[in-house]
């Protein structure tokens, strides 16, 4: 057991740190000290996962959670992306007059939840962290008592992830009389001639949960509302952290569990869907976070396309697409969340109101400029290695279409994003704008986030390291000798 | 006749679906969170009959955290519901349209 | 190939089916007669007064946050105890109740900032 | 010195220059009124590199050096390295750029004086090069692909460079988009390429090019040539050009005519031993080329701006270009961009010269209150300016002649060698190569015309602006001046390094030897039978009587009636003018097929998705379970049971796709 723990030592610390917290926060509120041991345990379980990276893999907990491999690397993204969002809300908390110390808690005990769900290596440790997670999500969305909005975007994400809930847990069960074990690694085996009704029903139902959870069409449309209304900070870590741990799961499922048939076809499907819809609902988009919450969707689509080549080359390539992502979303909603004038979360800021704002703040306007061009795929920065990394495996395994259509899709999103940059820079700031450029002065904490993000998009850009680590995670030969059954 | 899997299996399907219905066409969201409740505790039947046809605990233990789950689920929902009805005071989802396209 | 999917629609279709009758006759045999007696809040009490909205206690977070506590402790606990004489059996014992003992503790964590926030304080 | 070293200066003084003139200027105020320093900067960042490309073409002994700074992939089996490759090709072009684009730095200085944008135009100015540096000197795919995109910012950033004017931006904006569009054709060509050979740059792309099967290649061709089209303005995607003169005049000189337009046949000669090996799609490119050049060429006779004529007659020379391409002579294409590059620049620093003086008189003209509006690029009420400003007309009408094709001026050679090997490959028995020659004998034609026309009535004829007696314009400062001058002389005799192979058993053609010799980057269409002196001969003289004729005619038109020729021409051609000068209504098209259901797709169908088409899975699912007069009741849904329609159906539809 003591062994099990210090394998999982940053699970284990940040548990810890958020029950600490619980009491710290019952006996002082708002005291200051709340976000630095939030902060600093999720750093330092950080810390230790980039330490483990690249290290043996293993299995911990009698073979409930994976250790080492690409578990160490989707929980380095969530801690890294939790570390970032709590910075960023603190100064954000403060400017709507919410900094309660419950949300810190929340945010740890939520990232212990996506740890599990990354770490998975059982169904019921999947569904275990998958619900940890969203419960925490539910409330962090919905903290914000006061306003409508908050509480309404918060009611829409639970009322419908309860229910795809009920739809992911009925796939669990299915393949569990299917297969006769919820252990991945026992899975494979446990299909006989190519699984009947039981297990093919049962995969479905388990994706709907996973599709959700990711914001795939037809599955995404609670994304657009909870990101509207949630806390701009929060939003990100949604949209960051929640993504990447689901994904890390299901990469792992596909890959260690399930037989390679079938399922490519229908996930290419479902990429197509989610990026198609994803990219052209977004040109409509008037309010900032909405925009955003479509590219979300529609960057699950690009990842997707990644997932249903089927082959490792497709998985790790989704992998590091995971990375650019978290960085890029974390800083396009930190800036978002500075220029925020609306007491309501920015549920009612369109985008017009950063008119000419780029060159009142430089810093943040050029910011916004690299994440844009980041997102829409531009060389040489990381988003565009991140679908050169997705886009080529469909090609390899014969999806060109696949490959054509993501390549359209982006290239329509050249255009919203563009919209940003254009309103930004090249349209003359108006009265409310010069006004919000005006109400604020960048705190350092959050300039030092988001100068962060944009080196490291160039630093991944140039080089193809952390390809070839995620490459190693996948060599059958590792995982089969540390994971096999 | 003696009772088969099938007959757990079937009847579980069977709530699963009213679930589903209740959440689709009911419009009090009191009544959709019940609808929830239906459908994890069906799937418990599942998880329950298979793992007992099977002679694996695996299910049932999946059935506990299913139950602790719902009770948090169920806990949280309403804490939301009643947030949502101090600022509209209803509790119509189909009033509660704030955000939209 | 498809026909081994008939079990599978037929099973569907009586699924539906049968919810959609059961749902249906609820709607049907159900008899609808309303009157003002029957629609007032007590049928037979007398009418309250205010606002319904009010009736729910600002507390509610923290009761339920104790029902859940409690509830899910027993959940896990019952079969703990159920079992425990097999790992006692099996030589575990110990280790099992200090995994136990840390279950209750985090559970007495969540019960501990409950009070603290004044959740058995009922007035 | 080591030439590696050096290559690696030439890319990075632009970048630096633009990060002197960029970050000093956006995080301090004062640095941006400082124009001297500024332009100095620039401009020498430009000039330096030129100067350096000199030496290494002087001490080039005809062997490709590569130059690699760092590993930039090595992702599995895919390696690529941030690498640069000097040879002919590249060190003409990096030539041509820095070239060129010094004069036009230079130019600059004198034409954007007093603007508050001045230290943003030089830093995008030297970016610009910089992007275009990388595209013509990188060593693989991917790095040209940086530099592809790199030029496509600039230009997007340069064309809306006055975006306080909202069609700038548009234009702007439309520019990209169109450029998008290439770009992610020429992606999947690389994907394709990738797969079929394994790697990205040159050497293994050309040696593995011949283990490719037809279909592949035939695909990679096309698609990197719809990149080029995006690039280089040719049908369909062409419309995006005209539009990008909204832009300051250098930029049009710079970016939209001698060098980002071009790019597109530098990756095509850069990969002629591929396209070669596709000869069905080097048919559809010359065909597309020839229909360019004469679209284009119509299009031109009709404008009045006096930068519109210059921009469709790009186009149209662009179109000369692909036309070479599509008949295998490749290096007549690049012979053809450098002296374009010269005239080109030359006319359109020319036609800038012109708007400035033309700018002065609108000024005047509204301080005299005379209330009177002036379009300054409008070349109906201009007219004998070449008194007031006789350096812009010498200049102006050198290019022009170069343009038309005039023996001994430099367009005479290039053009004239495109027109000879397009008759060649007609000649070697491929039909399509007379159908081009045909089409470009007509273009030249028009060429003739619609320059001598724009050069008439700009600086002939008299003056037709308002109270031109009183108010006149006046010569540019020597800063605008030089450059016209050093141009136009190598208008004037730029096309000498490429004598015709008939003088001399083409012993005097250097730029033949020199690109597509042996050990040379260039391939070329290896021709059968050759076409006899005399003929040869004889298409020589019948080209230049054409350009002549043209000269001629349009001279008599315009010198003696003016603008008021145009409508007899109108009369002449009726419906087919009207054509013209509706650009082939190619905008509207565009506009009513794609461009407005896109978004008004987006914004009226799509965004209430959600609730319109949701709503009607509401009904399916309803009617599938309870039956429609049971489902009426349930419709008035609210937006989270549309939702969670939307999830039913898309379980629905994935145990259907998973189970059939």
């Amino acid at each position: 057991m003591w062994g099990d723990m210090a394998a999982t030592l940053s699970l284990v610390i940040v548990s810890l740190a958020g029950l600490a917290l619980v009491v710290f926060d019952a006996f002082n509120n708002r005291h200051v000290a709340t976000p630095w041991i939030a902060g600093l345990a999720l750093l330092a379980g950080f810390i230790f996962e980039i330490v483990g990276l690249g290290g043996p893999e293993g299995t911990a907990y009698s073979d409930m959670l994976r250790t080492g491999g690409s578990a160490a690397f989707v929980n380095a993204l969530v801690l890294g992306s939790g570390v970032l969002t709590v910075i960023l809300s603190v100064p954000y908390l403060k400017k709507i007059g919410h900094n309660i110390g419950e949300v810190y808690a929340l945010i740890l005990f939520a990232t212990v939840g996506m740890l599990v769900l990354g770490a998975a290596n059982n169904l019921i440790a999947v569904f275990v962290g998958l619900e940890t997670m969203s419960i925490c999500l539910y409330i962090l969305t919905g903290f914000v008592r006061s306003e409508s909005g908050s509480a309404e975007s918060a009611l829409k994400y639970f009322l419908l992830g309860a229910f795809s809930t009920g739809f992911f847990l009925y796939g669990i069960a299915l393949l569990y009389g299917a297969t006769g074990t919820m252990d991945f690694s026992a899975m494979k085996a446990g299909v006989e001639d190519g699984g009947g009704v039981m297990f093919w029903g049962g995969v479905s139902l388990l994706l709907v949960g996973f599709l959700f959870k990711v914001s795939a069409a037809p599955f995404h449309m609670w994304t657009p509302d909870a990101y509207q209304g949630a806390p701009t900070p929060i939003a990100g870590f949604m949209a960051t952290a929640s993504k990447t741990a689901a994904f890390g799961a299901l990469i792992i499922i596909l890959y260690k569990a399930l037989p390679t048939e079938r399922w490519t076809d229908v996930l290419a499907v479902f990429a197509v869907i989610t990026m198609v819809v994803g990219n052209i609902i977004a040109l409509s988009q008037q309010n900032v976070k909405r925009m955003l919450a479509y590219s979300s969707i529609a960057h699950a689509g690009y990842v997707l396309v990644g997932l249903s080549s089927g082959l490792v080359e497709g998985y790790s390539g989704a992998l590091f697409y995971l990375m650019v992502y978290v960085i890029m979303n974390i800083g396009a909603f930190g800036v978002v969340a500075l220029l925020e004038w609306d007491g309501k979360e920015g549920s009612e800021q369109t985008l017009d109101s950063l008119a000419g704002v780029g060159y009142r703040k430089p810093l943040l306007g050029w910011a916004m400029v690299v994440f844009m061009f980041s997102l829409s795929g531009f060389p040489p920065l990381a988003g565009f290695l991140g679908k050169w990394a997705v886009f080529a495996p469909a090609v390899d395994a014969g999806l060109v279409w696949l490959a054509i259509i993501g390549v359209l899709a982006s290239a329509v999103s050249a255009y919203y994003y563009l919209r940003v940059l254009v309103v930004m820079f090249m349209k003359t700031e108006t009265e409310a704008s010069s006004k919000l450029a005006d109400s604020f002065t960048i705190p350092r904490s959050s300039a030092a986030v988001i100068v962060l993000c944009v080196i490291l998009l160039f630093v991944f850009g140039l080089t193809t390291s952390v390809i070839e680590l995620t490459d190693g995670f996948f060599q059958s030969g590792s995982v089969a000798t540390v994971l096999g059954p | 006749m003696e009772i088969t899997l099938n007959w757990y299996l079937t009847l579980s399907a069977l709530l699963f679906t009213m679930g589903v219905l209740g959440f689709l066409f009911r419009r009090n969201v009191i009544i959709m969170l019940m609808s929830i409740e239906l459908m994890l505790n069906s799937v418990n039947l599942t998880l329950v009959a298979l793992s007992q046809s099977m002679g694996d605990s695996a299910g049932q233990v999946l059935v506990f955290f299913v139950m602790s789950v719902a009770a948090a689920e169920a806990a949280v929902g309403l804490a939301l519901i009643i947030a949502i009805f101090r600022n509209k005071l209803t509790v119509d989802i189909t009033k509660i349209n704030l955000f939209k396209y | 190939m498809l026909s081994d999917f008939i079990p599978f629609f037929i099973q569907l279709g009586i699924a539906i089916g049968l919810s959609f009758t059961l749902l249906k006759a609820a709607a049907l045999i159900g008899p609808k007669r309303a009157n003002v007696i029957k629609q007032g809040t007590y049928e037979s009490g007398m009418d309250p007064i205010g606002s319904a909205h009010q009736r729910y206690s600002v507390k509610f977070y923290l009761v339920a946050m104790i029902f859940i506590v409690f509830d899910v402790e027993i959940v896990f606990l019952y079969p703990w105890a159920v079992s425990f004489r097999e790992f006692i059996a099996a030589g575990v014992g110990p280790g099992v109740l200090g995994v136990i003992f840390l279950f209750v503790i985090i559970l007495a964590i969540g019960l501990v900032y409950d009070i603290k926030k004044g959740g058995l304080e009922f007035d | 010195m080591d030439p590696e070293l050096l290559i690696e200066l030439v890319i990075l003084l632009p970048l630096l220059g633009a990060a002197f003139n960029g970050l000093l200027g956006l995080f301090q105020p004062a640095h941006r009124t400082r124009e001297k320093l500024i332009g100095t900067v620039a401009t020498a960042m430009v000039a330096i590199p030129f100067l350096i490309a000199v030496y290494l073409f002087a001490t080039f002994d005809g062997e490709a050096i590569v130059a690699t700074v760092f590993t930039w992939m090595a992702a599995g089996d895919l390696t690529v390295n941030f690498a640069f490759r000097i040879d002919q090709l590249s060190l003409l072009m990096t030539m041509i750029i820095t070239g060129v684009g010094g004069l036009i730095h230079l130019y600059s200085t004198g034409y954007m004086h007093g603007d508050d944008g001045y230290w943003r135009f030089f830093a995008y100015l030297n970016l610009f090069i910089f992007a275009m540096l990388n595209l013509v000197l990188g060593n693989n795919l991917v790095v040209l692909f940086l530099g592809w995109e790199g030029v496509g910012l600039c230009s997007y950033l340069l064309i809306g460079f006055w975006y306080k004017d909202l069609k700038n931006s548009a234009a702007a904006n439309k520019a990209f988009i169109m450029n998008r569009i290439g770009d992610f054709a020429f992606l999947m060509a690389m994907f394709i390429l990738f797969r079929e050979i394994g790697a990205l740059d040159f050497d293994s792309l050309l040696a593995g090019a011949s283990s490719m099967d037809q279909s592949s290649i035939n695909w990679a061709v096309l698609l990197l040539f719809i990149g080029a089209t995006g690039k280089s303005a040719q049908i369909p995607l062409f419309t995006w050009l005209p539009d990008a003169m909204a832009g300051p005049t250098p930029v049009s000189a710079l970016i939209h005519a001698a060098t980002m337009v071009t790019s597109g046949l530098y990756l095509l000669a850069r990969l002629s031993v591929i396209v070669l090996s596709a000869p069905v799609i080097m048919t559809v490119i010359a065909v597309v080329g020839a229909l360019t050049a004469l679209v284009a060429a119509t299009i031109a006779i009709t404008q009045n701006d006096i930068k519109k004529v210059l921009a469709y007659s790009t186009i149209s020379q662009l179109g000369y270009m692909f036309l070479a391409t599509g008949v295998g002579a490749f290096y007549v294409a690049i012979f053809h961009v450098m002296t374009h590059a010269f005239f080109k620049a030359c006319l359109f620093l020319g036609s800038g010269s012109v708007i400035h003086s033309m700018h002065h008189v609108e000024h005047e003209l509204a301080k005299d209150g005379h209330g009177h509006e002036l379009d300054a690029q409008d070349m109906r009420t201009m007219g004998g300016l070449g008194k007031y400003m006789p350096a812009t007309r010498m200049t102006f009408l050198i290019s022009t002649l170069a343009i038309a094709g005039i023996p001994l001026f430099s367009g005479f050679f290039s053009k004239d060698e495109i027109l000879f090997k397009a008759f060649e490959f007609g000649y070697d028995g491929h039909l399509v190569g007379w159908l081009v020659y045909g089409v470009g004998i007509v273009t030249a034609l028009l060429t003739a015309v619609y320059m001598t026309r724009a050069y008439v009535l700009t600086f002939e004829g008299e003056e037709r602006w308002p109270h031109a007696d009183t108010i006149h314009p006046h010569e540019s400062p020597w800063s605008m001046t030089t450059p016209l001058w050093i141009l136009a002389g190598l208008a004037a005799v730029g096309g000498l390094v490429g004598i015709p192979a008939v003088i001399a058993h083409g012993d005097l053609n250097w730029i033949h030897h020199f690109l597509a010799g042996d050990q040379a980057p260039v391939a070329e269409y290896a021709v059968h039978g050759h076409v006899p002196v005399a003929l040869e001969w004889g298409l020589i003289a019948f080209s230049s009587l054409i350009a002549l004729f043209g000269v001629g005619l349009a001279w008599k038109w315009y010198s003696t009636e003016g603008p008021a020729f145009d409508e007899k021409l109108s009369a002449r051609f009726g419906g087919l003018y009207r054509l013209w000068k509706g650009k082939y209504f190619v905008d509207e098209a565009y506009d009513r097929a794609i461009v407005r259901p896109l978004i008004g797709g987006a914004i009226h169908g799509l965004a209430p998705f959600d609730k319109y088409v949701v709503d009607g899975l509401v009904n399916f699912v309803g009617f599938f379970t309870r039956g429609a007069s049971f489902t009426l009741r349930y419709i008035q849904t609210g937006i989270v049971h549309s939702y969670a329609a939307a999830i039913v159906f898309g379980v629905i539809l994935l145990g259907w796709l998973m189970l059939s």
